[in-house]
């Protein structure tokens, strides 16, 4: 009789370090996949396979103006998924980034709303630190109820995401409502002084970009550097070996909790006085959900995060591409995208892991 | 070869406003064939489109229909940066010499709906399924109100605001409510056909939104409003092959056949059938204004006086409701 | 019973071998266990032994090799194979599960369906017959590290195995209840059960088994008799050399007070936590004070007063060098040099996943000066964990590498260092060489030794007598969350120390603030 | 209109508001208890949506079109499961982006079915019972699928609590470690667990489209399966909550159109918020009692489990 493994062939092995190669090699291969996958997808939709891979990826980029859309289109993304990322470091589980981001917007409006006419080069900077007041305002409300309460966050933040978005309803159908607008949904246009400047002259792209960098930068030297990030990620991996080193659980809730709402707030305030200009009733079409996928694309580090908010945008901006050029629905991109993302998830494996054939394995019989 | 573009707030298969946009653009591409390309952009967000109506427009689009009043803004800063570009923006009130609006009077199907609601009502209180409470959704429901209040002055309206444009489920369960208040008759100015669908089940009437909704509620729908861009969108992108295109604001309503009504219910008596092509053949004619006085607003104040009509400025920010509207205006 | 030599084995292993990634941690291990013999299985930490007694019951799969059970070869997939074919094992590391009753837990052990109510009186039944007492009903994340075992223990004895593994099942036990279980042992062992036994405790493998399979480094070393064995003998054929016992140091009462604790009474604030009861002792420089217990009777809650994890209410409830420390955190307790080893090393100790490096900051980085304007200074963190490293010969590829790649006892020798480096004027070690060999548990004691010679005053909780009676120099006990008066060595015995762990009351007076002042 | 007349017919439309949350929940349950967190059942919800409209519309088969509802759901969940289960990705994301592929996937399987009306799922009428007064409609008056969904609460319960293949699914939840050292399938079992959990969804959708409001429109969900997701929180991960959690968040929805529709003076806006701030609220008070949710939350949940050996 023979003793042997288990019968299955391919073993997934952990490594004993991760691997730095892999790090860098699993979104090729993921995009290798996605190449080859695609073009079952697109056949049987009836498209040629390169002329919709290159409507998604290349088409969207190439003017000057397109590539700077990217950016556009990754900064709040980019923003709430760094917020998001150092709260899921400590086990924080905000998904409210959405409302946090409405909340951070309004905020940040109500000083244009109710002082149009002020013609100060400080309206914008106290306008982005409203933003960010109301963004982690709002997220201080899940954080006071879990450090109070032990009211689980998840649920809390989501549901506040619903009632922001109700209360910007509220102010916009409304008393911030255009005086000169016909009683339409919309507030007035920004003046300059309420405007994020411009970076690249004839783009859209924004002094919001800066602070995405910023942003991105400063979290990597906070999580690599500094006491609080250390902090962070030691209660997120053992609350307990926190406890014995004298970090407070409930100090590192409230601190990612505000970090997280402050950044959404301030995306918030970007995206309106940025490329929006004005109060609308929908702000965002959804980056603080999709920020939770960046977050985790990105590996919860900040220069990961970069690279898949700007990856994310891409396939947005791919997916209009695609419905202009080719008449792709837009469940085409839907399921493309969750492709995409599929694929890059299931090749992250390879970074801790390894694949191993079984059947070499020598035997010995009786 | 020229191209025609279309940007859609919703998904073609709302099966309401966007589905009625959708059915206008394939109308252009029937009508033309080979001489245009048409094209589309589904879900976008008012806050994301500008973009988009860029590519279309830096793409050599000839002519763009921004089909949401939420793409106003970004549809002017586009025009303004693309001259050659001719632009038609739905429902909007900012104009450009590039950048022509339209919209329809769906409140005159509303007013003809109201006679016959205002005549069909046994409990007298009608119900209005509302999504948000904007000027366009608040004319329909006071011209409704005006028109069955001229037939029937016991009537009043109860609102129901579902903050939504489109949730099936909720829009539904708005009608269920209204149901259970008392209406008899149920009207929507949302885009699923689920309160038709609660309306028939609960063996009351209702009014399909957008399109004939008459396959979800045979039995229920009285008529429907729809909405009909087709010829619209022929004749001006035929303007702009031709060179003739220019800067306007349309404002169609029955006349101009850019609002329907469904065929009527078989149910309807026929007196009340008469009064209702009565009513539709004087808006056309121009005998009949809906918004005529004399009618009190809900707080008791002149709306119109005797003789005289709300004039189109007001229409279009109309923020407040006629008598015999219950309950209170959001602000 | 063991003197069937030449029947057929109940278990044999050939040839069994096991790579993890990196590293070989069973290489061609053969063995052979006869019916009714208790075998000791030695080896130091990461000789193997866990690895090799997890293929028997078949939570890993050998790479080669063969089990033959009772004359004939099998392949045991998993557990419920062993179980099927009469094998039982206690784990090392509890397999249980937090938020269910003992019941629950146990029978989720056992094979088939069972009955709650019938398993709930037959638990308590063979736990009251072998002195394991259990509470059915109570959730398991309520109960004491010793409490859990005997869930273990239990488990196993509830399904008759003819063969029984028991992964260092004593660690945690007091005498009395170890000396209760080894007749339990030698019961089953009368009656045909071979058993499979894993200390790190030599002593009790003397008084125990039969025989000893030596491991080192995923070799199979010797067999041998154990009874003709001394204890340092076979820990000198595990460790491959020589073994030094720790050196006692002269007794330091003269030293002047640097811990003192009065009346502290903190009520516990989880289900089932035990009370503090006016608890009064005192730690003089130089001195080592033992305290003694058996797990679950407060040490948790004392040590977490002591450490600062929970806050007193009154700041003179703990004076540290005269000054009154109760209602500080951690951070500023070891600012004032109070260091702490808790019990239990991954998790709370260090953070498995994090780097030597970054473990090394955790509890150093204020003493230590590693942090630089807010920023971490990388160099001096990596300065300090190559030291500890280095001090301490914790044996790892580097200070890159996580705290959970280190075995057992490395671990526990990085922390020990760790606090060791900060120089402290007081330490407090919990259950300082749990599980760890006895090469490295000397290693260890030899530390703490020279750590109090130096003039400090070190504070080690223990329920482990043998080496509580080799390092200290006055011992107390607690029990039910009370403190007994701390005694010198000379006044007491371990039978007098074993019985107040007991809980059998009126041997000692609880201390009260005038019997330590 | 008399007494008690018009709480029959609220209560009628809370029970409809309010079943499509009950089986995306109690799935959903399942698949938590089990230590794994998918995010994917508002995607899992739209496939089964569409998928049970399709075969109604195409078999005329109602039965027929809640098993395909089921299979949809649970084959996405199987994806989900290959992604996370055998491949370690990450669950949040994988959750996440399963929505999306679920939300295109029924919108492109549905592109030819928008505006075909179907009837919907016939109610119950038991010719004397469904006529009683007051508890004849609403004991006796509804469609197969409420009752199912009451038959599902109670079976998970009993299966969660009373069976050893709850214990089992629970223990693999609460320690995957030990689970597995005892010799228990964790992956496998985790399978079945999120398996089940698309299924429910798959049911929960079909609901919608086959009885809410028969019809399918893209993204008819509208957020539900968010709001199935939230529940389970809520109801601290006991299968009776998210029964009372769904009903109560339902009840409210409803209450608050009401409440408008009787000319209620409040913003509309403040009135939809209430169903949001009441689980707030709810879950703030039920939250302080520790022990209650470390008991019944599953301690591995989101975690990767990947055996030693
Ligand atoms: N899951 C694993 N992955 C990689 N290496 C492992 C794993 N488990 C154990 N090892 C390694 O295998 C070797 C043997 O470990 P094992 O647990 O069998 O030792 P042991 O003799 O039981 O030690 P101890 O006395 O500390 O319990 C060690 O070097 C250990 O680091
Ligand atoms: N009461 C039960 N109800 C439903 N399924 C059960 C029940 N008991 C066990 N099972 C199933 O059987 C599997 C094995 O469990 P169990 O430990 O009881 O069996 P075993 O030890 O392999 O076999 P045997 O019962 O023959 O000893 C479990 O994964 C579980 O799914
Ligand atoms: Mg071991
Ligand atoms: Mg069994």
């Amino acid at each position: 009789m023979k003793l042997r493994g288990p019968p299955m062939l391919l073993k997934i092995e952990k490594r004993a370090e991760y691997s730095k190669t892999m790090v860098y090699l699993t979104p090729i291969i993921a995009l290798v996949l996605t190449v080859l996958s695609s073009i079952v997808l697109f056949e049987s939709l009836g498209v040629n396979p390169i002329e919709a891979l290159y409507q998604f990826f290349i088409a969207p980029l190439d003017t000057k103006y397109e590539f700077s859309e990217l950016f556009v289109k990754a900064t709040p993304l980019i923003l709430c998924a760094i917020g998001l990322s150092v709260g899921f470091r400590a086990n924080v589980w905000n998904i409210g980034a959405e409302g946090q981001l409405t909340m951070g917007a309004i905020v940040g409006s109500s000083l244009f709303i109710y002082f149009p006419e002020t013609d100060s080069i400080f309206l914008l900077p106290a306008m982005i630190v409203m933003g960010a007041l109301g963004g982690a305002a709002w997220a201080a409300i899940p954080a006071f109820f879990k450090t109070r309460f032990n009211a689980n966050e998840i649920l809390t933040s989501l549901m506040l995401v619903y009632v922001a978005l109700l209360i910007l309803s509220l102010l916009i159908h409304g008393p911030w409502r255009d005086p000169a607008g016909f009683n339409f949904p919309e507030s007035e246009t920004f003046s300059d002084s309420a405007s994020m400047p411009i970076l690249i002259s004839g783009t859209r792209m924004h002094f919001g970009t800066l602070m995405a960098l910023l942003a991105v930068f400063g979290a990597w030297i906070m999580m690599a550097r500094t006491l609080i990030g250390f902090q962070v990620k030691v209660i997120g991996e053992a609350p307990r070996a926190g406890g014995y080193a004298g970090f407070s659980r409930k100090k590192i809730i409230w601190f990612t909790l505000l970090f997280a709402g402050a950044l959404s707030g301030i995306a918030g305030l970007s995206e309106v006085s940025g490329p929006i200009g004005q109060v609308v009733p929908s702000i965002s079409p959804g980056y603080g959900f999709t920020a939770i996928i960046v977050a985790f694309l990105g590996r919860l580090h900040p220069v990961g995060i970069f690279f898949a908010g700007l990856l994310m945008a891409l396939t947005y901006l791919g997916g209009e591409t695609a419905q202009i050029n080719l008449g792709l629905p837009v469940a085409v991109t839907g399921v493309f995208q969750g492709m995409v993302l599929f694929f890059l998830l299931a090749c992250d494996v390879l970074v801790h892991y390894r694949f191993r054939l079984n059947i070499a394995r020598k035997v010995t019989s009786q | 070869e020229d191209k025609v573009g279309f940007i859609y707030v919703g998904p073609i298969g709302d099966h309401g406003w966007t589905y009625r946009h959708e059915l206008g653009r394939q109308a252009v591409q029937n009508e033309f064939g080979d001489k245009v390309k048409t094209s589309y952009v589904e879900s976008v967000k008012e806050s994301s489109s500008e973009p988009v109506i860029r590519q279309m427009a830096a793409d050599g689009y000839k002519l763009i229909f921004t089909t949401s009043f939420g793409f106003m803004n970004p549809t002017l800063k586009v025009a303004k940066q693309f001259p050659d570009v001719k632009f038609e923006h739905a429902t909007g009130y900012k104009r450009a010499d590039n950048v022509s609006t339209y919209s329809a009077r769906f409140y005159e199907g509303r007013y003809v709906v109201g006679k016959i609601a205002g005549k069909m009502t046994k409990s007298n209180v009608i119900g209005y399924v509302g999504s948000f409470p904007i000027p366009e959704v608040v004319r329909g429901i006071n011209a409704m109100t005006l028109a069955a209040r001229s037939v029937n002055p016991d009537v009043t309206v109860k609102v129901a605001w579902v903050n939504t444009w489109y949730d099936p489920g909720k829009e539904g369960d708005a009608a269920k409510a209204l149901i259970d208040q008392g209406a008899d008759i149920i009207l929507q100015h949302t885009d699923s056909p689920a309160p038709l669908q609660v309306a028939e089940n609960r063996g009351v009437w209702a009014v399909g939104q957008a399109s004939d909704m008459a396959k979800f509620a045979p039995k229920a729908q009285l008529t429907a409003i729809i909405d009909n861009w087709d010829g619209y969108y022929v004749a001006r992108t035929k303007a702009a092959l031709d060179g003739t295109w220019k800067s306007e604001d349309t404002w169609g309503g029955l006349k101009s056949g850019m609002v329907e009504l469904a065929p009527y219910n078989e149910a309807i008596p026929a007196d009340v059938i008469a009064l209702a092509e009565e009513t539709r053949k004087g808006i056309e004619d121009g005998s009949i204004v809906p918004f005529a006085g004399p009618f009190n607003k809900q707080d008791g104040s002149v709306g119109a006086k005797e003789g005289e009509a709300l004039d189109d400025g007001t229409l279009l920010g109309l923020n407040w409701y006629v008598e015999g509207v219950d309950g209170k205006l959001p602000k | 019973m063991n003197g069937n030599e030449g029947g057929t084995p109940q278990l044999e292993l050939r040839g069994i071998t096991k790579a993890y990634p990196g590293c070989l941690a069973n290489d061609h291990i053969d063995l052979k266990i006869m019916p009714g013999e208790i075998h000791a299985l030695l080896g130091e930490n990461g000789a193997g032994k866990s690895t090799l007694v997890k293929t028997i019951y078949g939570v890993l799969q050998a790479d080669e090799g063969e089990i033959i059970w009772a004359g004939s070869p099998v392949t045991i997939p998993n557990p419920h194979t062993a179980r099927k074919i009469g094998i039982g094992m206690v784990f090392q590391h509890f397999s249980l599960f937090e938020a269910m009753t003992v019941t629950e837990n146990i029978a989720l052990g056992m094979s088939g369906r069972q009955d709650m109510k019938i398993l709930e009186r037959d638990i308590i039944e063979v736990s009251n017959s072998y002195g394991l007492p259990l509470e059915p009903n109570r959730q398991v994340h309520t109960l004491s590290v010793g409490e859990k075992q005997r869930i273990e223990i239990v488990r196993c004895l509830l399904q008759k195995p003819k063969l029984l593994i028991m992964d260092e099942p004593t660690s945690v036990l007091t005498p009395q209840e170890a000396e209760k279980m080894f007749e339990t042992l030698r019961r089953l062992s009368g009656e045909g059960v071979s058993i499979l036994y894993i200390s790190h405790k030599l002593d009790e493998i003397k008084e125990l088994c039969h025989k000893a399979t030596i491991l080192r480094g995923g070799k199979y070393i010797s067999e041998c008799d154990p009874t003709k064995e001394t204890a340092k003998s076979l820990a000198e054929m595990m460790i491959g050399t020589n073994l030094r016992a720790p050196e006692h140091h002269e007794t330091a009462n003269g030293g002047p007070i640097r811990l003192k604790v009065r009346d502290l009474s903190i009520d516990a604030d989880v289900e089932f936590g035990v009370n503090l009861n006016a608890i009064n002792f005192d730690v003089r420089s130089g001195e080592i004070f033992g305290i003694a217990g058996v797990a679950g009777n407060g040490q948790i809650e004392l040590l977490s007063a002591l450490s600062g994890e929970t806050i007193c209410r009154n700041p003179d409830t703990i004076m540290l060098d005269g000054k009154p420390i109760g209602r500080l955190g951690p951070n500023p307790r070891r600012d004032l040099g109070l260091a702490f080893v808790p019990e239990d090393r991954l998790g709370h100790g260090s953070v498995p996943e994090m780097l030597l490096t970054e473990n090394a900051f955790l509890s150093g980085y204020s003493r230590m000066a590693l942090l630089n304007g807010g920023f971490i200074n990388n160099s001096s963190t990596a300065e300090y964990a190559s030291e500890i490293v280095k001090e301490f010969d914790v044996r790892t590829p580097g200070i890159h590498h996580t705290a959970s790649s280190l075995s057992g006892g490395n671990l526990q020798k990085f922390i020990v260092g760790r606090e060791v480096l900060q120089k402290p004027g007081i330490l407090i070690v919990a259950h300082p060489t749990w599980g760890v060999d006895a090469g490295a548990a000397a290693f260890i004691h030899q530390t703490l030794i020279d750590l109090a010679e130096a003039g400090a005053a070190v504070l080690v909780v223990s329920q482990d007598l043998d080496e509580l009676f080799a390092i200290s120099d006055r011992i107390a006990v607690i029990a039910e969350g009370r403190l007994s008066v701390g005694r010198e060595l000379n006044e007491i015995t371990i039978e007098e120390i074993g019985l107040l762990m007991g809980g059998t009351h009126g041997m000692g007076e609880t201390a009260g603030a005038a019997d330590v002042a | 209109m008399s007494g008690f007349d018009w709480v029959v017919p609220i209560i009628l439309t809370v029970i409809t508001a309010a079943t499509p949350l009950v089986f995306a929940g109690i799935g959903e349950l399942v698949t938590e208890k089990s230590g794994v967190l998918n995010l994917g059942v508002e995607g899992m919800m739209l496939v089964g949506a569409v998928s049970g409209f399709i075969t109604a519309l195409v078999t005329g088969n109602y039965f027929l079109a809640v098993g395909a509802a089921a299979l949809a759901g649970a084959i996405m969940a199987f994806l989900f499961g290959v992604l996370t289960l055998s491949l370690m990705a990450n669950q949040v994301a994988t959750g996440l982006a399963l929505t999306l592929f679920g939300v295109g996937l029924s919108a492109l399987m549905g592109q030819e079915f928008v505006g075909e009306p179907i009837a919907a799922l016939s109610k119950l009428n038991i010719t004397g019972l469904s006529d009683l007064p007051f508890i004849g409609p609403i004991i006796f008056g509804q469609d197969v699928l409420v009752y199912l969904s009451f038959v599902m609460v109670a079976l998970v319960s009993w299966l969660l609590y009373k069976t050893k293949a709850g214990l089992i699914l629970r223990a693999v939840g609460d320690s995957h470690d030990a689970a597995h050292s005892i010799g228990y399938p964790v992956i496998a079992i985790r399978y079945l667990a999120v398996m089940f959990g698309g299924a429910m969804s798959g049911i929960g959708g079909a609901y919608l489209s086959l009885a809410y409001t028969p019809m399918w429109a893209e993204n008819m969900t509208a957020g539900r399966g968010w709001i199935a997701l939230a529940l389970i929180v809520f109801a601290t991960w006991k299968p009776g909550l998210v029964l009372v959690g769904a009903y109560m968040f339902g009840g409210i929805t409803i209450l608050q159109l009401h409440a408008q529709a009787a000319g209620l003076n409040v913003p509309s806006q403040v009135l939809s918020m209430l169903p949001y701030l009441a689980t707030i609220l709810v879950l703030v008070l039920i939250s302080k009692d520790e022990s209650r949710i470390r008991k019944h939350a599953p301690a591995c949940i989101g975690k990767i489990f990947h055996p030693a050996a």
